[in-house]
């Protein structure tokens, strides 16, 4: 048998049985939302760190033992790439210049500028000038100079515009990304090799063309094969 | 200072007497109830019929899985970066079988999980319902029947008049 | 509070049900109450038996020692294990196929038997399911423990980086860390999914504000209305349906791990189904090392009735001869091939110097299953854990030699060596068998280790159509 | 490392010998303003010997340090500096390596070679094609002396009783002891040097001799060529030195002679007999009969080996000459042998060549000239000249002399100019206790060794990269030995010591030897003839006269006694890579797999399965050898065609102080070797300890146990069906595949092995650790298998462990086209490049190791735990700038020197042209002393490898699997003499 109690139930007489708030069903959704962008941001966050100049170094002036500038040296005397880094068209690496090439000039202009004392040092103790890498790819790749710089590469492709910077810093990302992008279209990075010196070339109007062209005269290949670079 | 009414809830004494008295209610054109059981039971779902698309939206999910696999693992081995595997074609689409399938699966099953939940309007940790302390036994081994106050034909006093033969065991008026 | 409720509450408990009509799957004289009472009492009120405490440090301790190993892995390198060259697989792959292979009981139980409509299957899907998920985090550690430079995994996974180089897709690991995460992720919502009810009675039970709120949160704020059933009914099933051919897949795929190579002993089309089975075979196993103790030690006697035993143990035996039939048609398929490589591997499983391995297997797998046969084997529970213990150790050993005596032994005999197991190959294996166990203790406290909802289906009275409890 | 990276060591480093004048830093530490050898080395002399561990964890430990130094792969670029020159020295290209000709001076013996330069590191040893010794082939002790020069044990400062002492100090000291030995016209004075071909140096000798007359000057080498020269005495009357032009030799008798792989001229001998073996497209043959002793790679190469002991060697050789002479041999010991191969000699007489080995008795080297000389052979293929010492005299009985007089003493002054007597002087003259019985006494060696424990004054040699000298090669070629880079520690030559003695200071060694040819060449033209040398690496026409000297009335050879068959014979031999020892702390020396055993770090009782069945003996059981009261243990390795009753056991191991890796190395068996007994004994007795000793070899199974690795067949077989390599293997067809085709339309690289030239000398897996950075990972790491050899050379007995035939394969990547490593590869780590190379991308392996379980020729080699050594800077200082250094958890491998490809290549590219056939050598095909290795572009016909894969004997290893690799062998093709029946043939 059923005992029915026909009770007329106002709520203020029941105790509360609610666990939670009204408020809690939508701090529950917005926690729920909440999550989700959160992850999602975060994982945005550490790829825009990862590809930020923080981590791949760009543009940042390196100091030097001497405040060296291509501004200068390029840009305002005119100096050919080729006077300091002699071995750029021959071999792998392009060469710092020795103290020597330096002490050629400054042995007569600015012999006294305190500036240079750690030349001079260096050409009296015969001691090397330690400057500070700029470009600096890791161990495990290999790079060579001299087959970009004869096959119509031009310094400024890599380099940036040398001539225009008192402080060296790096102008790309030097990310494998990066150097793909061009060993798959060498096409619209190549030039002519009398341009390949010239820090202000700009690529004309007809790149597509032309590069098309010199590609084809200097034998240039798409080499995406990992050895090409990892050895 | 008694707010709107969100319905009548009424507790039965067992999943016989709760079909019996939905039916009662349904042939008197209630439309907006809703019982509450510890366990599913099926006389109720004819009782109070709603579509279900859960299984369409599963499927969506698992077509999406199934596209996102094959575009991603073509794309990977044939544009992003061509790379000569072991004298192995660029397209070879047997081996992008298995991930199209756990791909298909796994966006599958997710979107079963969201889908229901959220058609079920959960999370919804605070309920009326709840303001009944006795309504615990709805999750062991009470059997509720709650007829909403967005009913058309829902009327305080008549309403709650017909539960009440219907002779369940209590009845609340539950406020918003 | 108003006297009609007291009255009401004090009728309400000296219902009894009648003890007519009783289906052997869970023992007469259970009322909606009782069974939710049991089985959230061993959460919200019970405190812990013995044998729990020793299982929760036992899982303690070797979890400890496992985290000690892999840090030292980590900081000294995979030559801790013994692998080498030729054998550059050894404990960490065989483990992590063992521990893939035993959640497949679980999934079975919980998604197969649910579409096949299995009511006895109630009673333990959800501790199989756990089961599962614990297993398969076990497994998911040792493809990266096995990593020369475990730091950098995540290259297997497909993510727009600065290298424009991505996984390369034809190679079945890269299939297993798809297949594994899916099956992780599916097998957790799943069971997760089936527990919200339960959680729901558990906040309704509970008498802490805390417990209240943790089980609130937990359960979503679930109801019990008849949408949510719906859903929650149409979302298993479909879950299910998704479950099942998952679950065949994954070890099919774990399997080509080691049939896509060309090594004799590994190159071979029928492992896919023998994984598969031989997955189940060990899953049930492991399954009923678990079941027996705890429904010992828990009193679950009620609930786990010999009829799940002994249904238990008929699949073990069907899978059993299943695997068994794959060891007869292994040697046969190398001698029909022809193949001088094939036959010199079958010869030199059987006779080389992992002979014992080989023996061994077929002794854990063939030979003791077959005492199944007898159904006292198969309903004392001493017996069949006896039984299943030596299953898992086994299948265990199957994987081991299936790795090893491939690879000691391949084409050019100047490259031969033999495997010997180091200190950490075994501390990482018992170190993951404790973090096993660790889960498990936990679980057991913490959530219903069995499924109230369902069983509440399983009560007589439960139907409209079955007459009320009076 | 990228070249640039390398810039600090090269502003420390001289780059070419000229301008000796200017300043240079010695060592890193100075250059960075501390004291030359600063407080690091002295730490290095502090230390307690080492111990065992230490020894074999040397360098594996280094894996604790820099655990995960594998992470920076993907952090930020740390700041790193570049260090230009001050004034750059002319034709030094930054990033290009230089080539200097010099020689390699082995026991006295010279090697011709070049050392490539990175800016002023030697960085690996190249044979010098114009050397007649080399022909542009190196043998391994040549590749590995670089490991010498960086060696970081070297002793680096001169010391009195172990205190560091300054050179001026040591001069001092050596004035005031030599005052009185001066006033007795250098009565007193003892100068102790190894066998000495150095012109100059001689000249300095005698010098000293002339101006002290009454000084003594002993020479001691215990694997020395006594026997040859008391042979020759035996036969002319007079020590003479011969050696053999196997060019000309249709068949050749090796009387226990391993001329192949050991020995001062092995590398032309083999360059020779590879090239007549392969006269006339192979169907015209060279036969090679081997009797030895032990089994060595000689003897397995031989198409008709018989295994003897020791002794009966000497019977076979009187039996020989006899059949030679045309006596009757009926009843001989060794059934049809002797006259079946006195029948072949004979047939070919005046081009066959009778060899006996360097450690075989003066009887049979007399004998051998004999036979030779009845043979017509000489003036043929065998070439006498007068000796190549400076002083050929009995080195036994000048020790013994000098022990004597140690014993008397009569001794004052002591000078020993390298070599290590107190080490490997006979047991019995008991040198170590003696040589403390003078009043002055100075040991000059690479090392701080047990001679130097002895000594009061140790003063560091400086290597034969580090300063001038020269030295004769094998035919008396001169090659004047100039420096590549300045010494890394405070060393001298013998040159400068001796000078020091005549006038103060001493002269560097450059005057010296400058001065010492100035006399001989007189003329005007002397710069451009010394600038000539220099650069040619050896003097123009200096080569010894042939002569012809008289055998002495031919005394009709007797047989000697037969020694008891029961007795146990040992036999001493040099070991075939550390030799008398004087490598011993050479750790690519100690970690090369010997030539048969495939033995490393450890040398071993050698003894036939028979006598040690006899004997109860199991393998690597640790047994007492003893004979008289001496004794020592030794671990036994059973060896297959080792002569029964006989034991075999190598010299060179076993020492105390010479450093971390030589040190507890196996074990020493001079203990054991007495003056009576430089050779072989009779009187061994073997003793089980009952322990065991784990011997680590780079193979364990040398059966093929059914499996068909080698297909080699018999040149009559050859000749009757040029197919039957084709027929004893299936090979599927190209279209048998699923796949399109990659086609390889530019360069296709790929390699061609000779199986009929190798002679498993070891010279290619040598080159290719020195080319390619290759860790060495300690008798530990190769026990537990993970030796890290790129290329290895595996050894195959065929036939009954009595006599089996032996075969030789290196297997090098094989770069397949349908490469099984790749496709399991997950991160693209290793993938096919545009010209069919397996590219190996170090940088972005995560280690699943599932490649190498996938290769079928487990030519694939993981960084188990951090194997390189990061942070010794003399082992930097080695390493191949254009290699990446493998860090810990990659797997690594083969990929054909792709560094000198893609140099190649870039060059090529440069200059606008296409790479020329032989314009790349890999390191392997550069080293090969029988130019069994040939690599090239496979599309271009023309090129030679293309021509050899075109041959009926072209196989691939494993063709059935379908895997196309781009390394293919050419089968073995063997000549045996009818008459002495069938040898035993690997087939496919």
């Amino acid at each position: 048998m059923v005992i029915c109690s026909l009770v007329r139930i106002d709520p203020r007489v029941v105790q509360m049985a609610q666990i939670f708030s009204g408020a809690a069903n939508t701090i529950a959704r917005f926690t729920l939302w909440g999550f989700a962008a959160a992850v999602g941001l975060a994982m945005w966050a550490g790829a825009m760190i990862v590809r930020s100049p923080y981590e791949t170094r760009q543009e940042e002036p390196r100091e030097q033992p001497v405040p060296f500038s291509h501004e200068h040296h390029v840009g305002g005397l005119g100096i050919d790439c080729r006077y300091c880094h002699t071995t750029v068209e021959t071999s792998s690496f392009a060469n710092l210049p020795a103290t020597k090439i330096c002490m050629n000039c400054h042995s007569q202009m600015w012999a006294a500028s305190p500036a240079l004392e750690p030349v001079r040092e260096s050409y009296r103790t015969g001691r090397s000038i330690a400057w500070t890498r700029v470009y600096d790819l890791p161990d495990f790749v290999y790079f060579n100079h001299s087959v970009h710089v004869n096959k119509g590469i031009g310094c400024s492709e890599c380099h940036g515009r040398v001539d225009k910077m008192p402080l060296t810093w790096q102008a790309v990302s030097l990310e494998m990304q990066w150097c793909l992008d061009c060993h798959r279209h060498p096409e619209e990075r190549v030039r002519p090799q009398s341009e390949v010196f010239n820090m202000a070339y700009v690529h004309p109007r007809n790149q597509a063309a032309l590069g098309r062209r010199l590609v084809h005269e200097y034998g240039i290949q798409s080499l995406t094969s990992c050895s090409n670079c990892h050895r | 200072m008694s707010s709107a009414p969100y319905g009548i809830l009424a507790e039965f004494d067992g999943p016989h007497e709760l079909v019996h008295a939905a039916e009662e209610l349904r042939s008197r054109h209630y439309s907006a109830m809703e019982v509450y059981t510890p366990y599913p039971i099926e006389e109720i779902e004819d009782i109070i019929p709603a579509k279900n698309s859960l299984p369409a939206i599963v499927f969506v999910g698992g077509l999406i899985g199934a596209i996102t696999a094959w575009t991603m693992q073509t794309y990977i081995a044939i544009w992003d970066f061509p790379i000569n595997v072991g004298g192995r074609p660029l397209y070879s689409w047997p081996s992008f079988i298995v991930i199209l399938f756990e791909l298909t699966v796994l966006f599958a099953a997710i979107s079963t999980f969201a889908g229901c939940l959220s058609l079920a309007k959960l999370p919804r940790p605070h309920h009326p319902v709840f303001e009944v302390d006795r309504f615990k036994a709805a999750t062991q081994d009470g059997f509720f029947l709650c007829v909403e106050a967005r009913d058309p034909l829902f009327d305080a006093r008549r309403t709650r008049e017909t539960i009440e033969d219907l002779g369940p065991v209590s009845v609340w008026e539950l406020d918003q | 509070m108003p006297a009609g409720n007291v009255q009401e509450l004090q009728s309400r408990s000296q219902r009894r049900p009648d003890p007519g009509s009783v289906p052997a799957v869970i023992a007469p004289g259970q009322t909606f109450t009782s069974i939710t009472d049991q089985i959230s009492g061993f959460i919200l009120t019970r405190k812990s038996p013995l044998l729990w405490w020793a299982a929760f440090a036992f899982g303690i301790i070797l979890s400890i020692n496992l985290l000690t190993i892999v840090t030292l892995i980590f900081y000294r390198g995979v030559g801790l294990y013994g692998i080498q060259i030729p054998v550059g697989w050894g404990f960490a792959i065989t483990n992590f196929v063992w521990w893939i292979g035993i959640g497949h009981a679980g999934t079975l139980i919980s998604a197969f038997l649910l579409l096949m409509n299995q009511g006895w299957r109630n009673s333990i899907n959800r501790f199989a399911e756990a089961m599962t998920i614990f297993a398969v985090m076990c497994a998911g550690m040792f493809p990266i423990m096995h990593l020369g430079r475990p730091w950098i995994f995540y290259w297997l996974i497909p993510y727009p980086n600065t290298m424009t180089v991505q996984p390369q897709f034809r190679s079945p690991l890269v299939w297993d860390i798809f297949a594994v995460s899916t099956y992780f992720t599916l097998s957790l919502l799943f069971w997760y999914l089936g527990m919200i009810p339960d959680l729901a009675t558990l906040r309704d039970k509970a008498k802490s504000r805390a417990a209240q709120r943790f089980y609130g949160i937990a359960c979503w704020g679930w109801r019990g209305a008849s949408l949510h059933w719906r859903l929650h009914e149409t979302a298993s099933l479909l879950l299910a349906g998704l479950a099942t051919p998952l679950v065949l897949s994954v070890h099919t795929v774990v399997s080509f791990d080691f049939t896509i190579s060309i090594l004799p002993g590994w190159h071979s089309t029928i492992f896919p189904p023998y994984f598969v089975a031989g997955a189940i075979f060990s899953g049930f196993a492991m399954v009923l090392v678990l079941a027996i103790p705890i429904r010992a030690v828990y009193g679950l006697g009620n609930l786990l009735t010999e009829r799940h035993l002994n249904n238990c143990a008929k699949l073990m035996l069907a899978t059993g001869l299943i695997v068994a039939y794959t060891y007869v048609i292994e040697p046969f398929t190398s001698w029909y091939s022809g193949d001088s490589f094939e036959m010199f591997m079958v010869h030199n499983r059987a006779t080389g110097p992992y002979a014992w391995a080989f023996w061994g297997v077929i002794a854990c797998n063939v030979a003791i299953p077959q005492l199944l046969w007898w159904r006292s084997f198969r309903i004392r529970p001493k017996r069949l854990f006896f039984i299943s213990a030596v299953i898992l150790y086994g299948m265990w050993l199957e994987r081991y030699m299936i790795i090893v005596t491939a690879l000691h032994r391949d084409f050019l005999p100047s490259s031969w060596a033999n495997f010997v197991a180091t200190v950490t190959d075994n501390a990482l294996l018992y170190g993951s068998i404790g973090f096993f166990v660790l889960m498990f203790a936990l679980f057991v406290r913490l959530l219903p280790m069995i499924s109230m909802y369902e069983v509440r289906e399983l009560l007589p009275f439960s139907s409209p159509a079955g007459g009320s409890e009076k | 490392m990228s070249a640039p990276a390398n810039f600090v060591p090269v502003s420390a480093l001289r780059p070419a010998p000229e301008a000796a004048d200017r300043r240079y830093w010695r060592t890193l530490e100075e250059y960075e303003g501390r004291a030359p050898g600063g407080d690091e080395p002295r730490q290095a002399i502090d230390e307690p010997p080492p111990s065992e561990e230490s020894r074999r964890k040397f360098l594996s430990l280094m894996a604790a340090s820099f655990g995960l130094s594998g992470l920076t792969g993907c952090t930020r670029q740390p700041t790193e500096f570049i260090v230009p020159y001050v004034d750059p020295p002319e034709q030094v290209i930054p990033g290009r390596p230089q080539f200097f000709a010099t020689a390699i001076p082995l026991n006295g013996l010279a090697q011709g070679v070049l050392v490539e330069s990175h800016l002023g590191r030697p960085t690996k040893v190249e044979g010098n094609p114009d050397h007649p010794a080399s022909l542009g082939a190196t043998d391994v002790t040549s590749q590995a002396s670089l490991m010498d020069l960086y060696d970081p044990d070297r002793a680096r400062e001169i010391t009195l009783h172990g205190d560091p002492r300054s050179w001026e100090a040591f001069l001092r000291a050596l004035l005031v002891a030599l005052e009185p030995v001066r006033a007795r016209k250098g009565e007193g004075l003892r100068i102790l040097t190894e066998t000495v071909t150095s012109p100059s140096l001689g000249d300095r000798i005698q010098a000293v001799l002339a101006a002290l007359p009454s000084a003594r000057w002993h020479q001691w080498g215990p694997a020395g060529c006594h026997s040859a020269r008391s042979g020759s005495v035996l036969a002319f009357g007079r020590p003479v030195n011969t050696y053999y032009r196997l060019d000309n030799a249709d068949v050749i008798v090796a009387l226990d002679s391993d001329f192949l792989c050991c020995g001062p001229a092995s590398t032309r001998y083999a360059r020779d007999y590879s090239t007549r073996r392969r006269r006339g497209g192979r169907v015209d043959m060279n036969r090679l009969y081997a009797i030895e002793s032990a089994m060595t790679a000689t003897g397995g190469k031989a198409d008709h080996r018989l295994p003897v002991r020791y002794a009966e060697v000497e019977t076979f050789a009187v039996e020989l000459a006899q059949a030679v002479a045309g006596q009757s041999v009926a009843g001989s010991h060794f059934g049809q042998w002797t006259s079946a191969v006195a029948r072949d000699l004979l047939a070919h007489s005046g081009s066959c060549a009778v060899i006996p080995g360097e450690h075989q008795s003066p009887a049979v080297h007399a004998l051998a000239h004999q036979i030779n000389a009845a043979l017509g052979a000489v003036g043929q293929t065998v070439v006498y000249t007068e000796p190549l010492e400076v002083r050929a005299e009995d080195q036994m009985a000048s020790l013994t002399d000098l022990v004597r007089d140690l014993d008397a003493g009569t001794v004052e002054v002591l000078l020993i100019l390298g070599g290590n007597p107190v080490y490997n002087a006979p047991a019995d003259l008991d040198f170590a206790h003696k040589l403390p019985r003078t009043a002055f006494s100075a040991h000059v060696a690479l090392h701080a060794d047990e001679t130097s424990a002895q000594c009061q004054w140790h003063l560091p040699e400086s290597h034969f990269l580090e300063d001038w000298g020269d030295a004769r090669a094998f035919d008396g070629t001169v090659s004047i030995i100039q420096p590549l880079i300045l010494p890394l520690y405070e060393s001298h030559s013998y040159l400068r010591i001796l000078d020091a003695i005549l006038t103060l200071p001493g002269r560097s060694a450059y005057e010296i030897v400058r001065e010492y040819w100035t006399k001989q060449k007189h003329g005007a033209d002397f710069e451009t003839w010394w600038r000539k040398s220099l650069h040619d690496g050896f003097m123009e026409a200096s080569a010894l006269a042939d002569i012809r000297p008289a055998l002495k009335a031919a005394n009709a050879p007797s047989l000697p006694p037969p020694s008891s068959p029961g007795a146990l014979e040992v036999v001493f031999r040099p070991d075939p890579y550390i030799f008398d020892g004087r490598f011993a702390n050479n750790i690519w020396l100690e970690e090369l797999p010997r030539p048969m055993t495939k033995l490393t770090w450890d040398n071993a009782v050698m003894i036939s399965p028979a006598t040690a069945k006899r004997l109860g003996i199991e393998a690597q059981e640790l047994v007492e050898l003893r004979r008289g009261g001496r004794s020592v243990r030794g671990s036994t390795w059973i060896q297959p065609g080792h002569p029964d009753g006989s034991i075999t056991v190598h010299l060179g191991f076993g020492r105390t102080r010479s450093g971390r890796a030589g040190n507890g190395a196996g074990f020493s068996a001079y203990l054991i070797r007495t003056v009576d007994a430089l050779w072989s004994a009779y009187d061994l007795e073997i003793h089980k300890t009952g322990d065991s000793y784990p011997l680590a070899s780079t193979q364990m199974q040398q059966w093929v146990e059914g499996h068909h690795p080698i297909i080699s067949g018999n040149l009559d077989e050859y000749r009757a069906n040029p197919n039957f390599v084709k027929e004893s293997q299936e090979t599927p067809p190209r279209e048998l595949t699923i796949y399109p085709h990659w086609d390889y339309s530019g360069y296709a690289w790929g390699m061609s092995i000779d199986l009929t030239a190798c002679v498993n000398c070891g010279a290619c897996v040598a080159a290719c650790q020195a080319e390619n950075n290759i860790a060495v990972v300690g008798k530990e790491q190769i026990l537990a298998r993970r030796g890290m050899h790129w290329l290895r050379i595996d050894t195959y007995y065929q036939g009954g462990d009595v006599n089996p035939s032996a075969y030789y394969q290196p297997v090098p990547c094989m770069q397949c086209e349908n490469a099984p490593c790749e496709y399991v590869c997950p991160v693209h780590a290793t993938a096919h490049s545009a010209d069919g190379l397996n590219d190996m991308t170090y940088n972005r392996c995560v280690g699943t190791r599932y490649c190498s379980n996938n290769c079928p020729y487990k030519v694939r080699r993981f960084n188990f735990f951090l194997f390189q050594d990061w942070v010794t800077d003399t082992l930097k200082l080695q390493r191949n700038p254009d290699v990446s250094v493998r860090s810990r958890g990659v797997m690594e491998k083969c990929t054909y020197c792709v560094q000198r490809i893609r140099e190649a290549e870039i060059h090529a590219r440069v200059d606008d042209r296409f790479v020329r056939d032989g314009e790349i050598q890999t390191a392997c095909m550069q080293a090969c002393p029988t130019q069994a290795i040939v690599f090239g572009d496979i599309n271009n016909l023309s090129n030679r490898v293309a021509q050899l894969k075109s041959e009926k004997l072209n196989y691939a290893l494993l063709a059935e699997l379908n895997t196309r690799p781009r390394t293919t062998y050419l089968a073995e093709l063997r000549n045996p003499n009818p008459e002495l029946g069938e040898v035993s043939h690997a087939r496919g």
